[in-house]
């Protein structure tokens, strides 16, 4: 399955690229992209355990499923305000 | 009720003033985070923000329901800019109408605390030495700063 | 710095946070107290505001100077109005500037909570059904309205 | 010597005036103008032992002096905001 994922800030300029689509395996969670990212981003590896992710525009946990065509994004630590 | 967005537009705050107004509210909060020209001790000479806009004011709706559900306010109007802000210029404004100042107040107060939490904005440092950091990212070196 | 006055004009928020900024500042909250349309249950139709204003100039500017020993704000403004107000109208706006949120809410609830315990100003209370009181009087019997 | 004294609000509205001169003995003070208003403005007598007094514009205690000239001001509960 396609997931499309969104880079912001520090990771944005770590990896970039504001955006990119991973393919999964069929039943992967955010856990999967997580240690896809890692792989596929050598400037991610440091971070992927630092960072928040976010599914559809809603923080998601590591065992929260993937579904074909979802929007994942890496949320590094927010500063707004 | 509650009104939050995301702009790249200067701030205005009588938009967001008059959007918490009611005849029922004997008290009005309004927050104003402004690009200060210091940050532990480093001169600053800009900001600059970006947001994840949809999920941002999702966020951003949810913390003003949350305010509602907590405190008896009337009303709460959250704005964040984004792009790059000279000092001086306002990042965030946050407003808060109800009866009675306390809970006007407090929940002003808790929206910034959450929004500082867990809203996905973030801010870069622009220093006037020269240099700029992500705030929060103790991932990065303090990288020279490409655009200045 | 602290600037602190009485007027029976209109209160404009835009006069009151120009007059808090500097560049030093990353917060500033402004409070602004309205008349409301209801107290302790019962409809009201106007508001008026009586001062002895030199005395509740010099008593604002106490309160300004002890909040800005107390928390380590920036700068600090207070205006209240005069005379009759209709519902919706603020009767009075205080803002605090300093680096750091926390104490600019802080600094400003105590304005507000002081300001209401010690500075010679008086509201009249004018009730939808013709009725008025001075607040907070309670030697008074519920006299009609003379002036409705 | 003379003092003169403010009314305001609930206060002004029970003595029907603004302001009043009053005649006192050398050496009075603050308590002893209290039961000056109170012997004058009989209205005022229930209120004299509840409001605060101000002297040329500063909170004034029952044992403070009061000097030829000064401005006395007749303090009800406040109510600003």
């Amino acid at each position: 399955m396609k997931i499309a994922v969104r880079f912001f800030a520090g990771c944005r300029e770590a990896v970039q690229q504001n955006e990119t689509e991973l393919e999964l395996p069929e039943g992967s969670r955010v856990a999967d992209l997580q240690r896809e990212l890692a792989r596929r981003f050598p400037p991610l590896a440091g971070r992927v355990e630092r960072v928040r992710y976010a599914v559809n525009g809603t923080y998601a946990q590591p065992g929260d499923p993937l579904n074909d065509g979802d929007e994942a994004a890496v949320i590094p630590p927010v500063a707004g305000g | 009720m509650a009104e939050c967005w995301i702009t790249d537009q200067p701030l205005r705050e009588s938009e967001i003033l008059d959007l918490v107004k009611t005849p029922r509210a004997g008290a009005a909060v309004l927050f104003i985070g402004t690009a200060r020209n210091h940050a532990e001790g480093r001169p600053v000479a800009a900001l600059e923000y970006e947001a994840y806009a949809a999920m941002a004011e999702a966020e951003m709706r949810a913390l003003a329901e949350e305010a509602l559900r907590r405190w008896p306010a009337e009303k709460i109007a959250v704005v964040h800019r984004t792009g790059r802000l000279d000092i001086g210029e306002a990042a965030v404004m946050a407003a808060v109408s109800s009866a009675h100042r306390k809970e006007a107040f407090e929940a002003c107060a808790f929206l910034m605390d959450a929004l500082k939490e867990r809203v996905p904005i973030w801010k870069k440092e622009h220093w006037a030495d020269g240099g700029a950091r992500w705030v929060n990212d103790d991932q990065q070196d303090d990288q020279p700063n490409k655009e200045a």
